[in-house]
């Protein structure tokens, strides 16, 4: 109980100090400095219609490949920590017979979601939605299927090349943008295209595209992983 | 108005949720829980004009990240099985 | 030039890659790694040369080809490349350090410990905090990850616990990040800066999450339990890496955050430095986990390094130096030390003893472990140096203190564990499996620590310099140690010849008569090693550091180059002493009394630097302030060599335990170095002018009452060689009072017993180490009526009690001659008393000496013992040459210190007549009559006795009147057991050890107090993240308050 | 002054001294056996004694140091009369004691116990060794009054020159340091009593609880240099004394009247009181002798 | 209620989401239950990110025909946030994850989610 009370203290002391830093002020009526700039110059400078993904892919773009960094870690942390010892792998499992109806409705949605996470990114720079959902949603896709069929093995492999070549391509293309254009990163290597197409704001559609399929990839790898794992034996 | 209404609702809910996520002495019941809060805070975010943060909160916040609890707490549960 | 943004793109895209190349094996992919690490290498390395060497101005990268603050610039100046620099190539070197271990684990490690140097090169680099977030996200999970390299359960529990904690403090990070944009509008770091949130209450909050989340990342103390754990149950390599990489990086982090604050907490940050510093070395005392004890090491040096940081406007242009020099030091040391653990693979501090099946790696567990404390010729040691001179300077005298305080503590862990690995029986323990890919990187993180000081050197001595030659030919000898000791012994006296031949011209007056002491009496001591045979590993390394330190002591001009000598001697002396049998406690206690002397004196200089604005060793002449305080902290320096009383627990086991030549090396000539600091002191602090100044009085008495207690205790010894160790620390006694008169007599009878202890210590030392080597064993009461087996020995020892105890005529009776003058001139009745009391007590000694060893009855198991080694006998005859010439012609020596010290004492010196009689204030005595006198009524009386007895018939020892009846179990049947139990009994409570028992309690108080500390380390990932929370809103709490 | 008459008048004022010193054993003796009801020894016993001793035929040797012991100890003895002034006033009895002053003595004296200490040692008697220890000892705390009162008086006369301390005290009785520092004489006169070893202090010779003391492995020559060694002590050390403390003597007569009386100080002492064990001698001169030593220099302060 | 807004709402409701978060990570023994108050910790930090950046009244930050692009900055939110927002969420889930595995790892060690069993390593 007094262990309680010494909790709710520091809480309090907590509490006091991000109210202290939050101030309760009124929110600001004009947007700063830099946000003002992203919102006038970033249709010419980046060429996105969805500023969020102007900011995330070409503005702030080493924040972004950190991000996807740290979901590959997470990935390969948990590739490493929980793998499996091969000769334990192929030890008959007890498998729960998941129902018909899951399995026949996994098949039909399946490709459909993953197609839905691809639309997802592609559209990023123009819509709501980027990278990050569609590959959300591509690996929920990934989820459903192995909800359908427990057994079923993913396979490493074609995870695994589908992430280091997005991956790299991601590094590719921040190296062009670097040797064609301002700097690394930089998406008006290609041409900007006009504003508010598919075909727009350089770059910006293709790397999307590569950090879907990347975080697409990464998340599937955490998901099959955390399926496939077993007790270790050291 | 309405909208600031909505949005103290949904502050609420979302406190709510986050009580019965970490008192509630059921886990899968506290994990669902957790996963209505980032529901709720995705819907919060469509309030506050961030469409692109709410696709990913419901995305990731309350679908993944979700499952993924699912998944290690029913293999802590199989574990348990087989030693038991 | 490679754009700095390489470093990343190489590094990720490296890492992105790796999975793919892995398919053509794993050596391929490990290569590849260790390329991509080299490469981001060469990178930093080019920038550190462009802008550090060259210097260029910084570089910026704009990511995205746009201005700050709308896009993430990283900046490339001279501090980054600096820090890029050191964590790219400690990954590198640990990368060859881990291969094996990354080969049984996959790539997917590969690519974590990659993906750790991205995230810290941005992190150095990066201008903009949200970047910063990331990145630091990326290093902690990543290390996170790398923890797991070992798959243990400790190891697992660890990684949680690192994982709770670091998701704490990157959320409170983000938010404090959040509410600088919220009032800021800006993420660029020089835009915030610019900005100077503190004026809103808000804004310096958000400020202070930002920066206490950095400083949380530093692992504080007390909020670090589950850092601890984290170098605890983490490999080596990966913990080496958390050390050195993270931590450096970290601390510039703080660095580069700092101005944020816009000057406001410095104090603050300075003082969480102190409190982990102190804290984390004073729990590491009680420590044996090798792992966990280097942690709670780490932990303390980052927090010394944080204190800087805080300091900084203390250090002015010197802050650099401070920096570099401490965390380079850190960096190597730490990350050897941890690589070292990889190696030995043992758990415990105590079995490192193991190390001795690899001398070498023990020479580089040493070079660590001496770097770490900050001895020289490491870049550590100027850092500490230059740290506490600025610091007086800027009269921090608080943060001088608390650093003492903190560098003592890790001092006594470090230097049991160096102790244990030294001494400790290494034959149980199992061979050492070396793998050359992790020799490598300890070999080249040992070097680079000797090359990296050398380097440091101008930076911090200025014009002045240091002579570095000495130190050059020491590792010449290291190298040739596979030499017989012979050759080996030929050489060094040969090089020590060189050296006299070198300096001793050039010096002056005082300087010269230390001199003397300091080369010739090297040289002979040097002798005796001859008697030993096989290789010596390792002895003649340590007693040529010693006699470099001593040397370099006397051509030293500015303080800086004295506490260069000083340290060095330290260092030698204390590998000297415990190479002996038993050593190892007494090693230990020799070498904390010495860095506690040391801090103490350099705390001293410091004060004096404070006062005087100058480097000179004139400092101390010309302070303008607190000039007491430099003297009297000199002093107690100074007086831990000389074993004064209260600080002389260490002599005399130290000097007992020593192999036989080294006790007169340690007794006779290393306490002279001592005595030749306070000697420069006194001069220093004005000569006869300061005669007046208190501290003076009290020194007079506390060498008097040394005197006292040294002389009783070695009455009571058993032990021969411990008995002459306690008579030492009452001769310096005497020293240290007559040097106390502070006038010309006085000096003379100073100068006078220096040389004598010199002498006649030399040779008692030398005639019992050798009796020692020849019988094996020290105590008395085994020993007995060896004057028939030893003759020489015996006369020796004979003569050198005689001018130990002060007889006409031999040259002791100068010294307390000159002593009653002096003493009774200055009017110190009480403590000349008490001197003279002491001088008396010291015939029970030495009569218990003599008679013990040379005459009663001989053992039986002695009966065809033969004379000592004749390597032994030929310096102690040199030497009572040397004591006969003193004893016959006074004045060839007295005069020519006379005339040297008037300078300084020029009233009322001693007056010498043509006839050789020197004449005092109050009386007067011609060596060379009495001389003359009393060996002529010894000649006469002995001739008549011959005459008398010419026909006397040599007979038995058994052949007596008494039916002779012959105890032979040792001990307490042997008469010379116990001898003086009668006076223990009516003062022996004089000698009770109750200052043993005051350092003995005062050891058990830190223990204690570190046992109930560290309980807060309860092992739970839970409570550490409460710590965590506590103590941010205590510091918030403090610093900011409602 | 050529240096043959000096060592011949330094021989002479030795040759006195012996037959004074012989005599005055003698004398005490013989007081000390009346006060105990016996006869006692006749007056020129210690004479036949030494003859006898030194004319002993029957001699062995033990080894150098055993031979060398009596020399030391001897040479204790006649090195005091060396640098001792004897006459006040007479340049031909000051010895040799422009070679050194009121220090030497201190010193010189420990070249006889010394000597005793190692011969006795090299004799190979278990039980000399403990005689030995326990002299010393008892002279450790012995000296420490003594010297204090030694160091009032070199203050008081601001010399440590014996000469002119006695110079100091010519003029009258009332000039005598017993008058001017009764305090500092109180000290030396006690401490004394331990450096003449008589009874109460002469545990380490009791010839009743050790019946072998030191000088129980020496014999005839040995013992007859012991013995002169004693008688010369025995006066130089009151010679002493009455130097310092007793306005010195201007003639021979008043130096044997002088001797005598503080001699027979400590005679009489230890016909009054019984043996000390070493402990309470050593505490005891730790205790009045030492507090009168303190006092006196507090008087000088 | 005309002085409250919505971000003000936003912001205090993450807080004292950040708050819960906290006293289950320092409360809760369960490992499971610590690792569900990171998440709630991490989700409060990101809905005070998003209050942070709102501007009253104003839409999103995508450019479309009810945004002009001229009139952008006077129309929408700040992006930036909602950028860093983002980024956060995915940090958050590959963190958590890592949690879990960890959290499954250690009950296979010890067969327990008690926190408090796991201190092998203190002092």
């Amino acid at each position: 109980m007094l262990k309680k009370i010494f909790f709710l203290l520091v809480l309090a002391g907590f509490a006091v100090m991000l109210f202290n830093a939050y101030g309760l002020s009124g929110p600001d009526q004009q947007l700063n400095d830099v946000a003002a700039h992203y919102a006038e110059k970033g249709p010419q400078e980046v060429g996105a219609a969805n500023l969020v993904a102007s900011v995330i892919v070409t503005y702030r773009g080493l924040d972004t490949l950190g991000e996807v960094t740290i979901l590959f870690l997470a990935a390969s942390i948990i590739g490493f920590f929980l793998k499996a010892r091969r000769d334990n792998q192929r030890a008959p499992k007890q498998v729960r017979k998941t129902s018909e109806i899951l399995e026949t409705a996994a098949k039909v949605i399946t490709p459909v979601i993953f197609l839905f996470g691809i639309y997802v990114f592609i559209n990023g720079h123009l819509t709501p939605g980027g990278g990050f959902q569609g590959g959300a949603i591509i690996a929920s896709g990934l989820v459903l299927m192995l909800l359908a069929n427990p057994v079923k093995k993913i396979n490493h492999n074609i995870i695994r090349v589908i992430e280091s070549i997005s991956g790299f391509s991601f590094i590719l293309l921040g190296i062009f943008g670097l040797l064609l254009a301002g700097g690394f990163l930089d998406n008006a290597f290609l041409p900007l295209g006009d504003f508010g197409t598919l075909l727009s704001a350089g770059a910006v559609p293709l790397i999307y595209i590569f950090i879907g399929l990347k975080v697409g990839a990464e998340l599937s790898g955490i998901v099959s992983n955390l399926q496939e794992t077993q007790k270790e034996q050291i | 108005m309405i909208l600031k209404l909505i949005a103290i609702v949904l502050a609420l809910a979302i406190l709510l949720m986050g009580v019965i996520a970490v008192e509630n002495k059921k886990l899968v019941v506290a994990v669902i829980a957790a996963g209505v809060v980032s529901l709720f805070a995705s819907v919060f975010y469509l309030l506050l004009a961030a469409p692109d943060v709410a696709m990913t909160e419901a995305a990731i916040g309350s679908g993944l990240s979700t499952i993924i609890f699912f998944y290690v707490l029913n293999k802590i549960k199989k574990d348990r099985k087989d030693h038991a | 030039m490679v754009e700095p943004v390489y470093i990343v793109a190489s590094g990720l895209g490296i890492a992105f890659l790796l999975g793919l190349i892995n398919k053509a094996g794993k050596n391929p992919a490990g290569g590849v790694m260790l390329l991509a690490l080299a490469f981001m290498t060469l990178v930093s390395l080019q920038w550190m040369s462009s802008v550090v060497f060259a210097g260029n101005s910084p570089h910026y990268t704009f990511t995205a080809g746009f201005q700050p603050p709308f896009s993430i610039s990283l900046m490339m100046g001279e501090k980054e490349a600096f820090f890029t620099t050191l964590v790219n190539l400690i990954g590198l070197l640990g990368g060859i350090y881990l291969w094996e271990r990354f080969h049984k684990q996959g790539v997917n490690t590969m690519i974590v410990y990659l993906l750790l140097f991205v995230g810290l090169n941005v992190v150095v680099m990066t201008r903009d905090l949200f970047n910063l977030f990331v990145f630091l996200e990326i290093s902690s999970v990543a290390i996170t990850g790398l923890v797991l390299l070992q798959r243990e359960h400790k190891a697992i529990t660890a990684g949680f616990k690192y994982l709770v904690a670091t998701g704490i403090i990157s959320g409170i990070l983000l938010i404090g990040i959040i509410f600088i944009y919220q009032y800021g509008g800006s993420l660029y770091i020089d835009d915030i800066i610019a900005a100077n949130l503190t004026a809103v209450k808000g804004g310096m909050v958000a400020i202070f999450l930002v920066l206490i989340a950095i400083a949380l990342e530093l692992k504080p103390f007390p909020a670090n339990g589950w850092a601890l754990d984290l170098y605890q149950g983490a490999h080596p390599g990966v913990a080496a890496l958390v050390s050195g990489a993270f931590a450096s990086a970290m601390v510039f982090v703080l660095y580069k955050l700092l101005p944020i604050a816009g000057g406001q907490w410095q104090t603050m940050f300075a003082t969480l430095g102190a409190l982990t510093f102190v804290g984390s070395n004073l729990l590491g005392i009680k420590q044996n986990q090798s792992q966990r004890l280097l942690g709670y090491s780490s932990v303390g040096q980052i927090g010394l390094l944080v204190m800087v940081v805080g300091l900084a406007q203390f250090l002015g242009d010197r802050l650099t130096l401070i920096a570099y020099g401490l965390l380079i030091s850190h960096y190597l040391a730490k990350a050897g030390l941890f690589w070292l653990a990889g190696v030995l693979d043992q758990d415990q501090i105590r079995n490192w003893a193991q190390l001795r099946k690899k001398p070498h790696l023990l020479a580089l567990f040493g070079t660590f472990i001496f770097a770490l404390v900050g001895f020289p010729p490491f870049p550590s040691f100027f850092a500490k140096w230059e740290l506490i001179m600025q610091l007086s300077a800027g009269s921090g005298y608080v943060w001088v203190g608390l650093i003492l305080l903190g560098s003592l503590l890790e001092a006594v862990y470090l230097f049991r564990w160096l102790g244990y690995a030294l001494k400790l029986d290494h034959q149980q323990l199992p061979a050492i499996n070396i793998q050359w890919h992790k020799i490598i990187p300890i070999v080249l993180a040992g070097v680079g620590l000797f090359v990296l000081g050398y380097l440091a050197t101008p930076i911090a001595s200025g014009t002045a310099g240091i002579n570095f030659i000495p130190l050059a030919f020491i590792i010449l000898i290291y190298f040739l140690d596979v030499l017989p000791a012979r050759v080996k012994n030929i050489v060094v006296i040969a090089a020590m010849a060189y050296y006299g031949y070198l300096i001793m011209p050039g010096l002056e007056d005082v300087r010269f008569i230390f001199s003397v002491i300091f080369i010739i009496g090297g040289i002979l001591t040097l002798l005796a090693g001859f008697a030993y045979k096989g290789r010596r590993k390792g002895f003649y390394p340590a007693a040529l550091l010693m006699y470099a330190g001593l040397g370099q002591l006397l051509t030293a001009e500015t303080m800086l180059q004295f506490f260069f000598a000083w340290e060095l001697m330290t260092i030698g002396s204390y590998i000297l002493i415990i190479r002996g049998k038993n050593s190892i406690r007494h090693g230990y206690s020799y070498m904390l009394f010495s860095v506690g002397g040391a801090y103490l004196m350099l705390a001293g200089f410091g004060v004096a630097y404070a006062g005087s604005g100058m480097a000179d060793l004139a400092a101390i002449a010309n302070i303008t302030q607190l000039a007491g305080w430099a003297a009297v902290l000199i002093a107690i320096g100074f007086m831990t060599k000389t074993a004064t009383l209260g600080l002389h627990i260490w002599l005399p086991g130290a000097h007992a335990e020593a192999e036989s030549d080294v006790s007169p090396m340690v007794s006779a000539i290393l306490l002279k170095a001592g005595v030749f600091g306070l000697v420069l002191l006194f001069i220093h602090m004005g000569g006869e002018a300061a005669s007046g100044h208190p501290l003076f009085y009290v020194l007079g008495w506390l060498g008097a009452i040394t005197a006292l207690v040294a002389n009783l205790s070695a009455v009571f010894q058993e032990d021969a060689k411990r008995l002459l160790a306690y008579s030492s620390i009452g001769q310096l006694g005497y020293i240290l009072f007559a040097f106390a008169i502070m006038t010309h007599v006085g000096w003379l009878a100073g100068f006078t017993y220096t040389l004598n202890h010199f002498m006649y210590k030399a040779i008692l030392f030398l005639i019992v180490g050798g009796i020692v080597l020849r019988l094996r064993t020290h105590y008395m009461y085994e020993m007995g009526g060896l004057i028939k087996r030893m003759p020489y020995s015996f006369i020796a020892v004979l003569i050198g009690i005689v001018a130990l105890a002060g007889m006409p005529p031999l040259s002791g009776f100068a010294g307390k001659w000159l002593f009653y003058n002096a003493g009774i001139e200055k009017g110190w009745y009480f403590q000349g008393g008490v001197i003279f009391f002491s001088g008396i007590i010291a015939f029970l000694y030495l009569y218990r000496l003599i008679h013990s060893i040379f005459l009663g009855q001989l053992k039986d198991r002695h009966r065809r013992v033969k004379e000592i080694s004749p390597w032994f006998l030929i310096p102690a005859y040199t030497l009572i040459m040397g004591i006969m010439v003193f004893s016959a012609k006074p004045g060839w020596i007295l005069q020519p210190i006379g005339q040297a010290i008037t300078q300084y004492f020029p009233s009322s010196p001693l007056r010498w007549q043509a006839d050789g009689t020197a004449i005092g204030e109050l009386g007067y005595w011609n060596g060379s009559q009495v001389m003359v006198i009393v060996m002529g009524v010894f000649i006469l009386i002995t001739l008549w006795l011959i005459l008398l007895n010419r026909k006397a018939k040599k007979v038995e020892q058994f052949n007596i009147v008494y039916a002779g009846e012959r105890p032979e179990r040792p001990e307490t049947t042997h008469i010379s057991y116990n001898i003086y139990a009668g006076y223990n009994k009516a003062i022996g409570f004089l000698a009770t050890p109750w200052i043993s028992g005051l350092w003995q309690w005062i050891a058990d108080g830190f223990r204690d107090l570190a046992v109930q500390i560290r309980r807060i380390y309860n092992g739970n990932g839970q409570t550490y993240a409460l710590h965590l929370l506590t103590y941010v809103v205590v510091v918030y709490l403090i610093t900011i308050g409602g | 002054m050529d240096l043959l008459t000096r060592v011949l008048f330094t021989l002479l004022g030795l040759f006195i001294i012996l037959n004074w010193g012989l005599l005055m054993t003698a004398i005490m003796r013989k007081l000390t056996a009346r006060v105990g009801k016996r006869v006692g020894i006749r007056w020129y016993q210690p004479w036949i004694n030494l003859v006898k001793l030194y004319s002993n035929r029957n001699s062995i040797s033990h080894g150098v140091m055993f031979q060398l012991g009596p020399v030391f100890r001897l040479l204790g003895g006649v090195g005091l009369v060396m640098f001792m002034p004897l006459i006040y006033g007479s340049e031909l009895f000051t010895n040799f004691s422009f070679a050194g002053d009121l220090v030497i003595i201190l010193y010189i004296k420990f070249f006889g116990m010394l000597g005793m200490a190692l011969g006795a040692g090299e004799g190979g008697h278990p039980y000399s060794a403990i005689g030995v220890s326990r002299g010393l000892s008892q002279v450790t705390t012995v000296e420490l009054p003594f010297t204090l009162a030694v160091i009032a008086l070199a203050v008081q006369y601001n010399t440590l020159s014996i000469t002119e301390i006695v110079a100091a005290q010519q003029g009258g009785i009332l000039n005598w340091t017993l008058f001017t520092n009764p305090v500092a004489t109180a000290a030396a006169l006690l401490s004394m009593l331990g450096i003449f070893m008589h009874s109460p202090f002469d545990l380490h010779k009791a010839p009743n609880e050790i019946p072998i003391g030191p000088p129980t492995e020496y014999h005839s020559s040995y013992l007859g240099i012991l013995r002169t060694n004693a008688a010369i002590l025995h006066v130089i050390e009151a010679v002493l004394f009455m130097n310092l403390f007793f306005g010195g003597a201007t003639s021979w007569p008043m130096l044997i009247v002088k001797t005598f009386l503080i001699y027979f100080i400590s005679v009489f002492v230890g016909v009054v009181f019984p043996r000390f064990r070493i402990e309470q001698s050593v505490r005891w001169f730790l205790q009045v002798p030492l507090i009168l030593g303190i006092v006196a220099i507090i008087l000088i302060l | 209620m005309e002085h409250i807004s919505l971000s003000q709402i936003a912001i205090v409701a993450g807080i004292l989401l950040i708050l819960i978060g906290l006293w289950a990570i320092i409360s809760q023994r369960n490992i499971i239950k610590m690792i569900i108050g990171f998440s709630l910790f991490d989700t409060g930090i990101h809905i005070v990110m998003v209050g942070v950046g709102y501007v009253r009244g104003k839409t999103a930050p995508v450019l479309d025909e009810a945004v002009n692009v001229k009139e952008a900055a006077r129309q929408i939110v700040d992006p930036l946030p909602q950028a860093l927002v983002l980024t956060a969420i995915v940090i958050g889930l590959g963190i958590t994850a890592l949690m879990l595995a960890y959290a499954l790892r250690l009950y296979q060690k010890k067969k327990t989610l008690d926190v408090k069993k796991f201190n092998d390593l203190k002092w």
